[in-house]
């Protein structure tokens, strides 16, 4: 299996390199990968139906709990079989759909990219893992959103989905980590042994919520489905394989997955089917107001994957296996329509409803296609999709509490989607073929074979249930924690309540699709709510955390040098002195074991003191050097009484030297202005007391702290004697500390050669100078 | 005798600086000869990262005075592990240098400064010796003064301005905490101040000075509200420069943060209240400004404060699954972060701006570099399998241990605003056609140059994004290498014996 | 008898440089503090210096007194010729009671000296004007 | 002979230097030593006039001294009594020596003796500008230095 | 009174005394020469209490300072000077 | 005594920060150095302070007869003093430089290098 | 500045200056003093003669650029550093002492190397700096 998940990885790093040797004629050769996989994949469906799980499993990062852990059950695999099958259509139909495109090579990368990240997806046992293909697969989405990247809305809505997807990724990654903190695995199969244990830790409810935020926003539940139809600015091939087949149902995966881990509360049930019922029927009536082809697809696949949601959340078996049926279905009959869009399309070069007609008579073979996915999605028997429709209100039925409500809901909804079927796969082909279109001609075979073939399976699946019951939705429902076997599939229920609904749903749909036309002016008309959609308020939001965030930024990093200064003092007092002041031994003052003050010593503090108040309010800048070179004599004669010779010499040059250099450069710099007013002043007095007063205290209670001389006795005691020198500050500069001296001088030469850069390179003198930055 | 080797990547660079200082002016020579240096230089660090891996942490004392009294070099795991990291992106950006930088600023002293600063870090890595580490924190200071201002434009100085105030500002508040520290131990040698300090009797005054050094060291690893110096700057100067900063400098910070929170302080719940706040705001403070800036060389400024908090927040956290985040964070940011500063010089010479509105049509023309940046940039976001991901598990998991969900809250919404962030710039300088500028005069356009010059400006890069996907999937030994860091900084008997024994 | 000779030289000392503090004070310009001062302070020193060469009574200190008094003697005078130069080229006046400026107007009128200001002399110079705040 | 005496300053510096002693013997000892050696290398080439100065010189140090302990004297009078007689101005004295080292010599003693003070010496080397306290009478102010101080410089530096 | 007590009790506070008349004419100034020329005269004072201070500690080892401040405190008014003279040649 | 000192090197700190805080470059450098002087002054007092006995050992002997003040705070001192020197006399060029190409001495205006966005 | 006096007294003092910083060099192992102090007042000596005499009066008597003595400088301390590393394999900086009492400078070391080393970079630092300044303007 790792092989299979890899495969699609090494086609799209093949393509990286030998892509433009693969862009012709060639192209259509990739789409054997997915065929292969399947092939492959469909070899195991004997083994899983039969209650075998097959695994592999590859160490990458055990330290780090992930692990390529891979398992087939049936749940798996009716997943690997739609990525894979579709896939290979897909792959088959883009040949032609992008014909000479000039990045057909990269867009077979994406797509093999995509498909092992999906395939991963499925397939991983390991949640981390799983997380890491779940990821990929929003990144792949995110490159073929944006696959015609020179058009403005195509980049919109590939940082949009992404935005949405991703921020759910996340929300999954935290999930997954606080899951597995609290089973003490990561492996989801050993997870199911410890639901109870779960359930009852009180990290539950956070871990659903954030496994809910995945689900809902990949599998574009309301309020997070707005990414959806902007998707759809991807070229066909990737709304027909990612935005209805295959990505979207990740979200699904994902709670079909976790259902027999996590699934056994009120609160999983209800929360799915609130969110999964309110999709579902808004999405719904949203397919009421697009003129777009692909709008009424996407919001009509947006319905369907709110219905996949509250059937989950139903939770029985019923639901469960109308939620397998629904995505075979679904899957089927939605790839047929968005691939025979894709040909309207790209034959006619429009996919506005209004305007499209008796293409049929151009088209024959697709305008078949269309009606046979329209008659699945509308649950028309013979079709799978009238079987997948009966399980629904079966299940809707079977809620004792709640079972008028979401029935009318159910109800509701499938009119809508069958409206949707009806106008995406039957309108364009019925009525006037008009003048423009004459000329339209039957596309490649690579372009209407795969829809034919769709159709065609939906149909036959829809006949022979069996095809799929055994094999496929049964193992599912086993995978997910309940017993498959009880319910059986079967076309004919005979006479009963479930009929009648469907007849209703058949007779509310057939009269709306005839009655209702979409148009433009409706679609403009509901437009005008958009400022309370979703999407909006989303974008509003962004927008306003945009602002919010140059207003943080532009606050914070204002430019101004001074209250950089001042942030970065006022914090450090207030932390340090929040520290001092709370402490518990709070520090106190022993003037006793100090030494003894002498006039001389205050004389000269006197001095600098003042040399120091000078300095700070001296107009002329010379004026303040000079105090300064008092201030730093002071310092010397300090350094003298304190038996500091050394010090005091070298304090004594660098200030001299300081001086020299401000002298050299003095004229070349400004004049001292005094702009601040006087609330500045005196806020930035308080500020710099703060910190000198603060400075103090600590000194005066460190100094009243016990001394510990056991370094500096041992240089005292050695200096002569193992270093062979007598002053020694000097034997500890350039002997027991010596590595500090040779950086000191290195410091040193650095700021010369700086100085001497700095002051002999101008480029912005020389403007013949190349710039290279 | 092995135990030198602790030594031989600080001697070798010096032993570099100094000779390229000889060679002042001769430019070609110094290119090759940095070149050649820096992979023996990476020779040498991997020489000793093994033999460090073989043998656990060596110390040696300089001048052989007996520690506490000589200054005490020691390279653990995570000293080895960095001082290797810096010869990885140091060979980066010495290649790149010769590439990208014009001859006048490598004619004013580029190489022997930039090898000193590949020394300062070393050395501030590899010390054991908290005034020695002052002493290296400033040849770090310095150089990267001279690199800042090399050439002198006006934006680099205006930059400089910013940065030196406050760096220097940073420095004496460093000296204000050693001041403080030897006040209360008289003692220097880091592993002689693990004992010393937890014997005080005055804890109050040991968390003032634990204050101290977070502040202090908190300036030069940019956190909130810190930071202030580094968006001022790091755009400024030309990008090779801006690499390495990006790259190492505010690393060297959370280096000296993560070295003296486990060696010589205690994080007390009061302390790691304050840095996990920190840590909160210096991931969002940093997420947003990136948000809102269109300049290229911006926008990954304001993510490498961002970043940090992630580093931060796991020494926060101070457990060994916490630890174990930070230090596998700070080795894939200083891969990747040093990469990306490279990547933007690119994009600049493509078409002589950074601004992210006038810039497009990358992808169209450069599909295989295109494809080479990406490794850098998704890396940066954390997409799975690629280095920024796994750290952020062990974040993650740390904060749940801790049942801090405040942190969790932060590092996820970083991570998201990251993605952003760079999903926007790949749409508006990759995807985007792009503004059809004026040609600049004497620009030297990237498909100018010639083939040879482009290999010095694409081979670093690649190099590097080798380096990240190694780290990406070889994952799990740079686990086990951060596992064994972070136990090793919370079991600090092993650093002290290391210092003492005179094995 | 040591003793003596130490506080009579030591007295002395800090009498002359008493004497150039007062003076430096009292002075009415510039010239005067530097003629005061420069002597004075530089007698004074040296006596001290001297008096400390009796104390320690050993030839390297001696060696020492003697290099320190020769360095001040040697500076003293340069330094006061420079500052007193300085000074009357950047235009600090003469006491108003003085009887005699030969100096005047060389450094304008005279191409011997090269330091010719374009505009010496004028009265606000004194505080250096150009240096003050605007506002 | 200025190069002479810092030659002989010099060696005896390095003599002590050398020996790393500074006992008093030895710095004498030093001190006779080079300046016996700087007679023997030096010897018949016209500078031994040097060796003949050496009595001049000390004779105008304590004329040197006294007139600073004069000076000193006046000016303490001048600073401790309350009030100001002083006739201050800047006189130009015209000068005959001539040498650097003789004009430099002069302008720092006129500035070392209390109440004068060289301001600057005029680019054609003819006049030293000097302040003085002291100006009762121009001429007078002008020979009393020219004949003091200069001509005792003129005897050792020329 | 020994010699120390002399010193310390008549000697230094006289200098100390000194140090602060000049630094009177330093703040006063008015004009740039007589602050350096009181920071000058600071500076002999200071040799001064050095020398002091080197008999009452018995360290002679304090003289050199003063040699040193002797030396480069002329640097420093040589400097001072220069900038005069030059700011006014402009 | 010590407390005088303590209270010296605060004024120090303050002093500097203040003049750190004004919009003029000149005064920004000598803020600068104010603010090095004290810390060079606080690791000089929190080393002890003690009068009249530097640690130089006598003449005659190999090590110290009587006290002597702690020399490591000195060495420290030293190599603070001379590395802080470097650092401000390149920032004093830079600030011709600034001045120069800027051509303002008010901080305030430099503020085009990382103004929003 | 052109004044006669100052440029007579400055070159008296360049040779007593430059004596003396070398005796403070070498005294500083044992006395105040040392590489650092030593190698400012020799540069100081040199800053002095500039101001004098000019610019490029001071350069011709110096005959070698001043920022040569810093990689020199620099380069003698490391290797007096560096070679008990190379020779006896001890640690860097460890000292090595001649064993002999040698005059002048006491006891004969590695120490006495680096400091002079210390000296020469003090030296070619300070004239780097106050030289490109003067010649800036
Ligand atoms: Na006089
Ligand atoms: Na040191």
């Amino acid at each position: 299996m790792l092989a299979a998940v890899l495969t699609g990885f090494l086609l799209s790093i093949f393509l990286v390199f030998a892509g433009k040797y693969f862009k012709g004629k060639l192209a259509v050769l990739s789409a054997l990968v997915p065929l292969g996989l399947f092939l492959y994949f469909l070899s195991f469906i004997n083994r899983v139906s039969s209650g075998e799980i097959i695994t592999q499993s590859v160490e990458w990062v055990p330290a780090l709990g992930l692990n390529l852990d891979f398992t087939l059950d049936g749940l798996s695999l009716l997943f690997t079989l739609l990525i894979t099958g579709i896939g290979f259509l897909v792959f088959a139909y883009t040949a032609a759909y992008l014909k000479g495109h000039e990045y057909l090579d990269r867009f077979y990368g994406y797509l093999g990219m995509f498909m092992g990240a999906m395939l991963g997806l499925v397939l991983s046992d390991n949640l981390l893992s799983m997380f890491l293909f779940w990821e990929l697969t929003s990144i792949s989405s995110f490159f073929l959103i944006g696959f015609n990247n020179s058009s403005e809305a195509s980049r919109k809505s590939a940082v949009l989905a992404l935005a949405v997807t991703g921020s759910g990724g996340f929300l999954l990654l935290a999930g997954a980590l606080l899951l597995g903190n609290v089973a003490g695995t990561y492996s989801i199969s050993e997870m199911v042994a410890l639901g109870d244990m779960i359930a009852q830790s009180e990290s539950y409810i956070l871990i659903v919520v954030l496994l809910f935020g995945a689900a809902f926003t990949k599998s574009a539940q309301f309020p997070f489905h707005f990414w959806l139809p902007g998707a759809m600015k991807a070229p066909t091939p990737v709304s027909t394989y990612l935005h209805s087949a295959t990505m979207v149902k990740a979200g699904i995966y994902l709670l079909l997955r976790f259902t027999p881990v996590l699934g056994s509360t009120e609160f999983w049930n209800t929360t799915l089917i609130i969110v999964g019922g309110i999709t579902m029927f808004y999405a719904a009536v949203h397919t009421l107001f697009r003129t777009d082809l692909k709008g009424v697809l996407a919001y009509s696949t947006i319905s369907v994957l709110g219905l996949l949601v509250f059937l989950i959340g139903l939770g029985t078996q019923y639901a469960l296996v109308a939620a397998g049926v629904y995505i075979v279905v679904h899957a089927l009959y939605k790839a047929t329509l968005f691939l025979i869009t894709g040909i309207i399309d790209h034959e006619t070069g429009t996919r506005d409803v209004t305007a499209l007609s008796g293409l049929r008579k151009v088209m024959m073979p697709v305008a078949i296609a269309g009606l046979l996915a329209a008659i699945s999605s509308a649950g028309i028997p013979p079709t799978v999709g009238f079987l997948g429709k009966e399980l629904v209100y079966e299940a809707t039925l079977g809620m004792a509490d709640w079972a008028v409500v979401l029935t009318v809901l159910a109800i509701a909804t499938n009119i809508l989607v069958l409206y949707a079927g009806f106008v995406a796969g039957i309108k364009p082909f019925t009525g006037k073929l008009p003048e423009k279109f004459e000329k339209v001609h039957m596309p490649s075979y690579l372009m209407w074979l795969p829809p034919v073939i769709l159709a065609v399976l939906g149909l036959l699946i829809g006949i022979y249930p069996a095809v799929i019951e055994a094999p496929l939705i049964k193992p599912l429902v086993d995978s997910v924690g309940l017993e498959g076997q009880a319910v059986h599939l079967k076309l004919w229920h005979g006479f009963n309540f479930v009929l009648g609904l469907s007849a209703l749903t058949l007779a509310g749909g057939f009269l709306l699709y005839f009655l209702w036309k979409p148009s433009e002016k409706k679609e403009n008309a509901i437009s005008k709510l958009d400022f309370i959609a979703p999407k909006s308020l989303l974008l509003g939001f962004s927008a306003g955390f945009r602002s919010f965030s140059s207003m943080w930024t532009n606050f914070l990093q204002n430019g101004l040098l001074r209250n950089y200064v001042t942030t970065i003092v006022l914090f450090l007092v207030v932390l340090v002195g929040y520290s001092l002041f709370s402490g518990e031994n709070a520090f106190h003052i022993n003037t006793e074991s100090l030494s003894e003050m002498t006039f001389y010593e205050v004389v000269i503090m006197g001095v600098m003191f003042m040399a120091v108040a000078f300095v700070v309010v001296a107009r002329s800048r010379l004026g303040a050097v000079v105090g300064m070179g008092i201030v730093g004599y002071a310092i010397c004669l300090l350094f003298v009484i304190y038996s500091a010779p050394d010090l005091a010499m070298t304090q004594f040059s660098i200030d001299t030297l300081t001086v020299i250099l401000f002298v050299l450069v003095l004229s070349g710099l400004p004049k001292y202005i005094a702009k601040s007013n006087l609330i500045t002043r005196i806020r930035d007095a308080g500020v710099s007391i703060g910190l000198g007063v603060l400075v103090s205290l600590i000194a005066l209670a460190v100094i009243n702290e016990p001394v510990n001389k056991e370094v500096s006795d041992f240089y005292a005691e050695n200096a002569y004697i193992l270093a062979k020198g007598k002053n020694v500050v000097n034997v500890i500069l350039v002997d027991f500390r010596g590595t500090d001296t040779l950086m000191e001088i290195a410091v040193l030469t650095i700021a010369a050669l700086g100085v001497y850069s700095l002051l002999k390179l101008r480029l912005d003198k020389d403007e013949n100078i190349e710039k290279e930055n | 005798m092995m135990q030198q080797l602790v030594m031989y990547p600080l001697l070798f660079q010096l032993f570099l600086s100094i000779g390229l200082i000889f060679l002042w002016k001769k430019i070609s020579w110094q290119k090759w000869i940095s070149a050649v240096g820096s992979v023996i230089n990476l020779g040498i660090s991997v020489w000793l990262f093994i033999h460090i891996w073989e043998n656990g942490t060596q110390g040696i004392q300089a001048g052989n005075w007996e520690a506490p009294f000589g200054i005490t070099f020691v390279a653990d795991a995570l000293s080895a592990s960095l001082v290797l990291l810096t010869s990885i992106a140091g060979l980066a950006v010495s290649v790149f240098s010769a590439g990208s930088l014009m001859s006048a600023r490598l004619k004013f002293g580029f190489y022997p400064v930039f090898h000193f600063l590949l020394l300062g870090l070393c050395g501030a890595f590899l010390t054991g010796d908290i005034f020695n580490l002052y002493v290296w924190f400033e040849i770090i200071i310095i150089c990267s003064f001279v690199l800042l201002t090399l050439g002198g434009e006006k934006a680099q100085l205006e930059g400089a301005m910013k940065y030196f105030t406050l760096n220097f500002l940073a420095s004496v508040v460093f000296l204000t905490a050693i001041a403080v520290l030897y006040g209360l131990t008289g003692s220097l040698n880091m592993a002689d101040l693990a004992v010393k300090v937890a014997e005080i009797e005055n804890r109050s005054l040991v968390q003032v000075n634990a204050l101290l050094f977070l502040v202090g060291f908190g300036i030069k690893a940019a956190v909130f509200p810190l930071f202030f110096w580094l968006p001022a700057s790091y755009h400024t100067p030309p990008s090779a420069v801006s690499a390495i900063f990006g790259g190492l400098l505010t690393k060297v910070g959370v280096y000296a943060l993560i070295r003296v929170f486990t060696l010589i302080f205690e994080v007390d719940p009061f302390i790691q209240n304050v840095i996990l706040g920190i840590a909160f705001l210096t991931l969002f403070s940093g997420a947003v400004g990136a948000l809102v800036q269109n300049n290229v060389m911006k926008v990954f400024s304001y993510l490498v404060i961002s970043h940090i908090g992630y580093m931060i927040a796991g020494l926060g956290m101070m457990t060994e699954v916490a630890l174990t985040g930070a230090i596998f964070y700070l080795f894939h940011d200083i891969v990747v972060k040093t990469n990306l500063f490279m990547v933007s010089g690119i994009i600049h010479r493509v078409k002589g701006t950074s601004d992210m509105k006038k810039l497009g049509g990358f992808y169209g023309k450069y599909p295989l570099l295109s494809l080479l940046f990406a490794i850098p940039l998704f890396s940066l976001v954390g997409i799975p399998p690629l280095s920024g991901f796994w750290p952020k598990l062990s974040l993650i998991s740390a904060g749940f241990d801790l049942e801090n969900y405040w942190i969790i809250a932060g590092i996820l919404l970083a991570s998201f605003l990251t993605l952003i962030v760079i999903v926007k710039l790949w749409a508006a300088v990759f995807w985007k056609t792009g503004e059809k500028l004026p040609e600049q005069r004497n620009f030297p356009y990237f498909d100018n140059l010639k083939n040879f010059q482009k290999t010095q400006l694409i081979a670093p890069i690649v190099f590097l994004s080798f380096v990240t996907l190694y780290i990406g999937f070889g994952a799990e030994n740079i686990h086990s290498l951060s596992v064994r860091i972070s136990e090793e900084l919370l079991n600090k008997q092993m650093y002290i014996d290391a210092v003492f024994n005179k094995s | 008898m040591m003793d003596i000779i130490i506080v009579v030289l030591a007295s002395f000392g800090a009498f002359f440089i008493l004497l150039g503090a007062v003076g430096i004070l009292r002075m009415p310009d510039t010239y005067l503090r530097m003629a005061v001062t420069t002597k004075a302070a530089t007698l004074g020193v040296g006596l001290i210096l001297i008096a400390a060469a009796f104390y320690f009574d050993d030839v390297a200190t001696t060696t020492r007194v003697l290099a320190i008094i020769i360095f001040i003697l040697l500076t003293a005078p340069v330094g006061a010729h420079l500052m007193g130069r300085a000074s009357y080229i950047a235009g600090n006046k003469l006491w108003e009671k003085s009887v005699s400026d030969d100096l005047e107007g060389k450094y304008k009128a005279s191409r011997n000296f090269s330091i010719a200001p374009e505009k010496p002399g004028k009265s606000e110079d004194i505080i250096e004007n150009e240096d003050y705040d605007k506002n | 002979m200025k190069n002479r005496f810092l030659a002989n300053l010099l060696l005896t510096i390095i003599w002590i230097a050398v020996t790393g002693n500074f006992q008093t013997a030895n710095v004498v000892f030093g001190f006779i030593l080079s300046f016996f050696l700087l007679w023997v290398i030096t010897r018949g080439s016209g500078q031994g006039r040097y060796f003949k100065m050496v009595p001049k010189v000390i004779s105008f140090f304590f004329f040197f001294l006294f007139e600073l302990i004069k000076a000193n004297l006046q000016v303490a009078y001048e600073v401790a009594t309350p009030k100001l007689n002083m006739k201050p101005g800047i006189v130009a004295l015209p000068l005959d020596v001539k040498s650097d080292f003789g004009i430099t010599l002069l302008a720092n003693l006129i500035t070392l003796t209390p109440g004068t003070l060289s301001l600057d010496v005029s680019e054609d080397r003819k006049f030293l500008f000097v302040h003085s306290m002291y100006i009762y009478d121009k001429q007078d102010f002008i020979n009393g230095i020219k004949n003091g101080f200069e001509k005792r410089i003129i005897d050792i530096s020329e | 009174m020994t010699l120390d007590n002399f010193l310390y009790y008549i000697i230094l506070p006289v200098l100390a005394l000194s140090t602060l008349l000049v630094f009177i004419r330093f703040i006063i100034g008015p004009t740039i020469s007589d602050r350096i020329v009181a920071l000058d005269l600071l500076i002999t004072t200071g040799i001064g209490v050095i020398a002091v201070y080197s008999i009452l500690s018995g360290q002679p080892t304090f003289l050199d300072i003063g040699l040193i401040f002797g030396l480069i405190g002329f640097l420093g008014t040589v400097a001072y000077s220069s900038y005069l003279e030059k700011r006014k040649k402009k | 005594m010590e407390v005088l000192l303590a209270i010296m090197i605060g004024v120090l700190y303050a002093a500097g920060i203040y003049l750190m805080l004004r919009r003029s470059l000149v005064k920004l450098i000598i803020g600068v150095i104010l603010l090095g002087n004290g810390a060079n002054l606080l690791i000089f007092l929190l080393g002890r302070i003690t009068k009249g006995s530097p640690p130089i050992i006598p003449e005659e002997s190999s090590t110290f007869l009587e006290a002597y003040t702690d020399p490591l705070p000195q060495a420290l001192i030293l190599t603070a003093i001379v590395i802080s020197f470097g650092l401000q006399a390149f920032a004093i060029i830079l600030v011709k430089r600034v001045f120069k190409v800027v051509k303002t001495n008010d901080i305030d205006e430099m503020n085009t290098t990382d103004a929003g966005s | 500045m052109k004044t006669l006096i100052l440029r007579t007294a400055s070159n008296y003092m360049l040779p007593l200056l430059l004596v003396f910083s070398v005796f403070i060099l070498l005294r500083g192992h044992y006395l105040p003093g040392g590489g650092f102090v030593g190698g400012l007042i020799a540069a100081i000596a040199f800053v002095l003669h500039a101001f004098a005499n000019g610019l490029e009066n001071t350069k011709g008597l110096l005959r070698i650029r001043p920022g040569v003595l810093m990689p020199i400088g620099l380069g003698l301390a490391f290797l007096s550093g560096l070679a008990p590393v190379l020779a006896v394999d001890e640690p860097f900086m460890t000292g090595l002492w001649w064993p002999d009492h040698v005059p002048v400078v006491g006891n004969l070391g590695s120490a006495l190397f680096f400091d002079i080393g210390v000296y020469l970079v003090v030296i070619g630092v300070t004239l780097t700096i106050i030289f490109s300044i003067s010649e800036s303007d």
